[in-house]
């Protein structure tokens, strides 16, 4: 039973950060949404009103941020339901950097995109 | 075959506090019982324990209290050393985190019980043994005891020397429920019998399925005498149709009881002019029965206990649990309605013939608990005293098998002292029928050592429980509700010379019965039916003791009722009744109370309230 | 330590039937979450044909004729787009409802109507995806 | 010795007509009418036997979960159904023992007090875990299923093991601790009565693993600690008596790996407890309380 105690103290916090990037997911979601769907229409979409609203600084550090919070908030959630159904041992250790990676080269795609938009050559 | 210093058999307050206590004089303890310790039936106990906790009270007054309550049958020594260390041991409850309900000043609370000079009832809300036994428990988790849970003990291992006093005990033999074997526990220091009350003699009662007396049983046919059986409390307030107890704290409270006409009988009636529904629960009972009886009953079966105008704030502070029983049990809302109750059977102040220190007459036996007499209730257990004798006997029992130094007793055990035979004669016979399954001591194997003892023991267990999974016969169920039958019928609150015989009677054709016993699930695993068997057994000689008591002491003491002789008679019997089997023919005779205590002697009153 | 015990087809017979309102909720929130990162990351995918498309001519940029604009313009086109956009608004509005529940829950607000607020959850994620429906499908024929 | 209690070896009416010389056939009367009676007794409960069959509405029909690994014929789990006459007020216990002691005293099952305090006998009815003891029949539907507790291990009939539980709830050290003990011998620790009411839900804990058997994360994960066990804890984390040290401790101990994060707020144990313990409340103050005392080391 020694394993019983080898507290992951880490589950605290990895815990909290699932609920705040909710809360501000809970935020941006809506906005993006509304934005996107609402506000313009989806038919309407082009690559310039695109990057005419990513040029912005602000608008352009608010989609970073959603995407990162949003790729944490997705992948560790999807992280800790496998851990709930019982991943352990090497298979977890696998699992964990799979999605670790995935989560970098969506954030890498990510930014690429907006920075194509935002007209910044780093892409 | 397992072994041990000490061995407990049962897991209720009393042989957990055994257990610790052995624990804490360095011997190797183990617990057997055939439940898991926290389901054991001081889980049920609701209103609190005694304990003269505040310097307006004193032990003195306690034991004044609990004599008088006891109608002078219990034995001074064993009262005083109650009253005197009951308040250590619930300090020590309360050490351990037993959540106890609490004053403003964050001291425990304490409530007025019946018979009590001075509210000196501690309580947790009205779950009290819930609280302590689970308590308790945790400290058994904590010391690391060893628990073998689902063990049902079958026999002790005792030596058949002629004489039980010369007879020396070195352990028990037990059924594995789970796996369906037989095995035996070696105790090198003592066995330790805590194992509770004896209800389902009855029908009507407010304790568990498991509560059939196997501890006293087992006691009585290895030679250890029954005391003073014919003394069952009936508690006056049970629910009509399952038993249930609804708290003696409602009344502590102030709740009321009426009669199907509104009257509060208690006073209007005249049962009890100065306590009314505080009167000791013999009193109470009886005053229910009589209104019943004539006719003043509601649906000729009960009355109604009201605790409506307590208000909703003080019955959910402190009678929370008695709404929900009344709710999930009878059907019955508190808060809005009176709750229907009647007298049940609720407790045995007799039992296993014990002195203060828990020693029976059979050398490493003790007994602590419901099963144990040593006396401290007498004719009558005050309510929220079975509580702290858990507590103060367990631990005495469990430091003396431990190997403590405790000094000499006062209670003489056995035939020693001013004991006196029995002039009486029964019509019918009792005791054994043929040589079914013999205890330990009548005819057992002789055997050079203990371990030789042990093992013969085992091996006859074994052989019983073959033989009664092999054989083709009668289904015990039916020979244990006719023993309730009788019992309720005729052993009850009131009780008349011609329906006495008639049970001894009923419970000769019982044993008969149970001669062509058998079990029809074949199984090793969990065979409750095997279970229930060997218990129904336990609960015919219990129950034959107890209406050979009853029948043989013609008087009113306490909760002994009788028709032909309406009040107490101290001249004739200031004495304990004890039965012993001696190998089979069980014998009735007689020892004096012991009056005398340190404080004072307690010179015999009428007992009013 | 113990298994679950087998009991073969009957333990399985329409256990569902049994699951209380909280246990609803977490089936349903698991679902959505997993729906919204797979969305999330081929949303990512279909939105990286912008970084081909920023090296386009300006006016074929304005002329809306650059892989990006062509991509989104002809899914949008799709009926099966627009049907599977509206399913995704249901997901994330369920998602995020009872994501906001589960906040709550977290911070000890409202636990004695937990169903009830599931329930809610439920009526409002219906409400608010068919009030969005035409919003949704406009421009779609 | 001089009592004069008849040897067994004669038989009763002997004794009888020595001892009671006023009415010497009073045992073969007895006896008599006892058979007589016994006889009543049986025509009656066949009597009511067919009358059951004839008037239904007046019976319950119980289907009940079988098995035992050491009888033949029952080694296959199977469905038993039994009828049993209904009497106001009679809970699905009552209706089992009737099952049991009337029909088939195979029938397995654990109980003790009937009335709600040992927790022995959870077990799952109409797909729900329920206290057999203090489950109304007439609050049922029928047929009533009933099958022993869920994600546990089948013992015999409706008897699960509960080993696994009891590890659980011992994990977290489940019993008072504290280093400051009140000076006097007979004094108390106070402790004030909010904070008693604070914990005096969870002190109500009957072990009965109905909560358990109900968490979905406990049957994917057998490790996890599970709704009772961290309610224990939480009762003594809450009690302010055990002083602030260990608090600390006690809250390392619900912290790990199978701890509290893995309660996923399904509430499904707080609808199940008997005891009405607010279960995912207790948990999910436990969160809180281990982020706030993580957040003091940042
Ligand atoms: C409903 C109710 C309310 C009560 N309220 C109060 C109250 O408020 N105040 C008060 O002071 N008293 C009260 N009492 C009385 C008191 O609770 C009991 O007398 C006391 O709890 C008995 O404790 P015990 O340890 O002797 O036995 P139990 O708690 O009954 O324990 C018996 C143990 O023995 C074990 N056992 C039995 N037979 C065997 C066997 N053959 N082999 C192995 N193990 C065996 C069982 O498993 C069990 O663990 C109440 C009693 C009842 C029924
Ligand atoms: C809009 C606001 C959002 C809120 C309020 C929210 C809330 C939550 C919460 C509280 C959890 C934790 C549940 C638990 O562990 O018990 C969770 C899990 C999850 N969320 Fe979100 N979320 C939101 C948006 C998103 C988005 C945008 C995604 C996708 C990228 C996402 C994907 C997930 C996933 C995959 C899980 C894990 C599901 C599981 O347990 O299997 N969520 N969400
Ligand atoms: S918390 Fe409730 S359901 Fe769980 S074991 Fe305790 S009493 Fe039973
Ligand atoms: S059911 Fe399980 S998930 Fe949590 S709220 Fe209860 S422990
Ligand atoms: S029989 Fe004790 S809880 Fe049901």
């Amino acid at each position: 039973m020694a394993q019983r105690y080898s507290s992951f103290d880490k589950g605290g916090r990895m815990w909290l950060l699932q609920r705040v990037t909710a809360a501000f997911l809970l935020v941006v979601l809506a906005f993006h949404f509304f934005l996107l769907h609402f506000v313009h229409h989806a038919d309407e979409v082009s690559f310039l009103m695109s990057a005419g609203r990513m040029e912005t600084m602000s608008y352009y550090s608010l989609m970073v941020l959603f995407l990162l919070t949003a790729t944490f908030h997705g992948v560790n959630g999807v992280y800790n339901a496998l851990v709930n159904q019982g991943l352990t041992g090497t298979k977890r250790t696998v699992i964990k950097w799979t999605l670790v990676a995935a989560s970098v080269v969506l954030i890498l795609q990510g930014i690429r995109t907006a920075n194509a938009w935002a007209g910044i050559p780093l892409y | 075959m397992y072994e041990h210093d000490v061995v407990v058999v049962g897991a209720g307050g009393a042989g957990l506090r055994a257990a610790i206590a052995a624990q804490e004089e360095g011997a190797d303890v183990a617990i057997v019982s055939k439940l898991h310790p926290v389901r054991s039936h001081t889980g049920a106990a609701e209103g609190g324990i005694n304990a003269a906790l505040r310097d307006a009270d004193s032990w003195e007054d306690h034991a004044y209290d609990t004599m008088k309550g006891s109608d002078y049958l219990g034995d001074a020594p064993a009262v005083e050393a109650l009253c005197k260390e009951s308040p250590e041991e619930v300090i020590q409850l309360e050490h351990w985190g037993m959540p106890f309900s609490r004053e403003e000043d964050g001291r425990v609370s304490q409530r007025p019980f019946g018979g009590l000079s001075f509210p000196r009832t501690t309580y947790a809300g009205a779950e009290t043994g819930h609280q302590m036994l689970h308590t308790m428990y945790e400290q058994v988790v904590k010391r690391g005891i060893t628990v073998y849970d689902e063990w049902h003990v079958m026999d002790l291992v005792v030596t058949n020397e002629e004489d039980p006093a010369d007879r020396s005990c070195h352990g028990v033999v037990a059924y594995d429920i789970q796996r369906g074997e037989v095995d035996g526990f070696r105790a090198n220091g003592g066995v330790i019998l805590a194992t509770g009350g004896m209800g389902q003699v009855f029908d009507h009662t407010t304790n568990a399925v498991a509560n059939t007396g196997d501890g006293v049983a087992m006691a009585y046919r290895a030679g250890v005498p029954m005391e003073d059986m014919e003394f069952i409390q009936f508690h006056p307030t049970t629910l009509p149709s399952t038993g249930v107890l609804i708290s003696e704290g409602v009344r502590g409270e102030g709740g009321i009881l009426y009669n199907e006409k509104g009257e509060r009988f208690m006073f209007e009636h005249g049962y009890a002019n100065n306590d009314g529904e505080l009167a000791s629960r013999d009193v109470v009972s009886r005053a229910e029965l009589t209104e019943v009886n004539e006719g003043r009953g509601i649906e000729d079966e009960y009355v109604h206990l009201d605790m409506r105008h307590l208000g909703e704030e003080r019955i959910l502070d402190r009678l929370e649990n008695i709404l929900h029983l009344a709710e999930d049990f009878e059907g019955a809302d508190g808060l809005t309605e009176p709750m229907p109750v009647k007298p049940g059977q609720h407790y045995a102040m007799g039992g296993i013939e014990t002195n203060e220190h828990g020693e029976t007459v059979i050398e490493g036996l003790y007994a602590a608990g419901e099963c144990a007499c040593a006396s401290v209730h007498g004719a009558n257990r005050l309510g929220g005293n079975a509580l702290p004798e858990l507590i103060v006997f367990g631990k005495r029992a469990g430091h003396h098998a431990a190997g403590k130094e405790m000094g000499e007793a006062e209670i003489p055990t056995g035939r020693t002292g001013d004991w006196e035979p029995a002039e009486y004669e029964f019509e019918v016979d009792v005791g054994a029928v043929g040589d079914r399954g013999p205890a330990a001591a009548d005819g057992g194997a002789v055997a050079a050592d203990a371990e030789g003892l042990l093992e013969a023991e085992i091996e006859r267990a074994r052989e019983r429980v073959e033989d009664l999974l092999a054989r083709k016969g009668r289904n015990h169920a039916e020979i244990r509700s006719a023993v309730q039958e009788t019992m309720t019928a005729n052993v009850n609150v009131f009780r008349e010379e011609e329906g006495l015989k008639e049970s001894l009677a009923d419970l000769r054709e019982a044993r008969e019965a149970y001669a062509e016993v058998a079990v029809s699930d074949p199984s090793r695993t969990f065979n409750t039916d095997l279970i229930h068997t060997m218990e129904t057994r336990n609960i015919l000689d219990i129950a034959e003791a107890l209406a050979m008591g009853a029948l043989a002491r013609r008087e009113f003491r306490g909760a002994h009722w009788r028709k032909e002789r309406q009040e107490r008679d101290d001249e004739n019997w200031l004495k304990h009744t004890l039965v012993s089997w001696n190998d089979g023919e069980p014998e009735l005779w007689y020892k004096p109370a012991i009056l005398e205590g340190e404080a004072k002697t307690y010179e015999p009153k009428v007992r009013s309230y | 330590m113990s298994q679950s015990y087998n009991r073969g087809l009957i333990e399985d017979f329409s256990r569902w039937r049994e699951f209380e309102a909280g246990m609803w909720a977490w089936i349903f929130h698991k679902f959505t979450g997993w729906v919204l990162i797979g969305y999330l990351f081929t949303h990512i995918a279909v939105l990286s044909t912008a970084i081909p498309a920023s090296g386009a001519e300006t006016a074929v940029l304005q002329a809306g004729n650059d892989v990006y604009t062509q991509t989104i313009v002809s899914l949008e086109g799709l009926l099966l787009v627009r049907v599977l956009e509206v399913g995704l608004l249901a997901v994330a509005v369920f998602h995020m409802l009872n994501g906001a529940r589960l906040l709550l829950v977290d911070l000890g607000v409202g636990l004695e109507s937990q169903d009830k607020s599931f329930y809610a959850s439920l009526v409002l994620t219906g409400a608010i995806t068919v009030a969005s429906v035409p919003t949704f499908i406009a421009g779609a024929f | 010795m001089s009592t004069q209690i008849p040897k067994q070896t004669e038989n009763a009416e002997e004794t009888a007509s020595e001892t009671e010389t006023e009415a010497p056939s009073k045992g073969d009367e007895r006896r008599a009418e006892k058979r007589r009676r016994a006889d009543e007794r049986r025509r009656q409960r066949e009597a009511e036997e067919a009358e059951r069959a004839a008037a239904d509405e007046n019976t319950v029909e119980l289907r009940v979960f079988r098995y035992d690994p050491d009888v033949e014929g029952k080694q296959e789990p199977r469905f038993d159904t039994f009828h049993v006459p209904f009497t106001k007020g009679m809970t699905v216990l009552d209706a089992l023992m009737y099952a049991r002691d009337t029909y088939d005293s195979s029938l397995t099952f654990r109980h003790s007090c009937r009335q709600a305090v040992c927790g022995s006998d959870a077990m799952f009815v109409n797909g729900g875990q329920k206290l057999a003891c203090k489950t109304q029949i007439d609050e049922l539907e029928e047929p009533i299923r009933v099958e022993p507790l869920p994600h546990a291990e089948v013992t015999k009939d409706l008897v699960v093991d509960m080993e696994h539980f009891y590890d659980q709830m011992e994990a977290v050290e489940p019993y008072f601790q504290t280093n400051e003990y009140p000076d006097g011998e007979l004094e108390e620790q106070r402790q004030t009565r909010e904070n008693r009411e604070k914990v005096k839900m969870s002190t109500r804990c009957i072990w009965c693993a109905a909560c358990m058997s109900s968490c979905n994360i406990a049957a994917g994960d057998n490790e996890y600690l599970g709704p009772a066990a961290i309610n224990k804890a939480y009762r003594f984390a809450m009690d302010e008596r055990e002083g602030e040290d260990l608090k600390q401790k006690r809250l390392e101990i619900i912290e790990q790996e199978h701890g509290v994060w893995r309660c996923q707020t399904q509430f499904s144990c707080t609808e199940v407890c008997p005891k009405d313990i607010p279960l995912t409340e207790h948990i999910q103050e436990l969160k809180r309380e281990a982020v706030k005392n993580n957040l003091k080391f940042w």
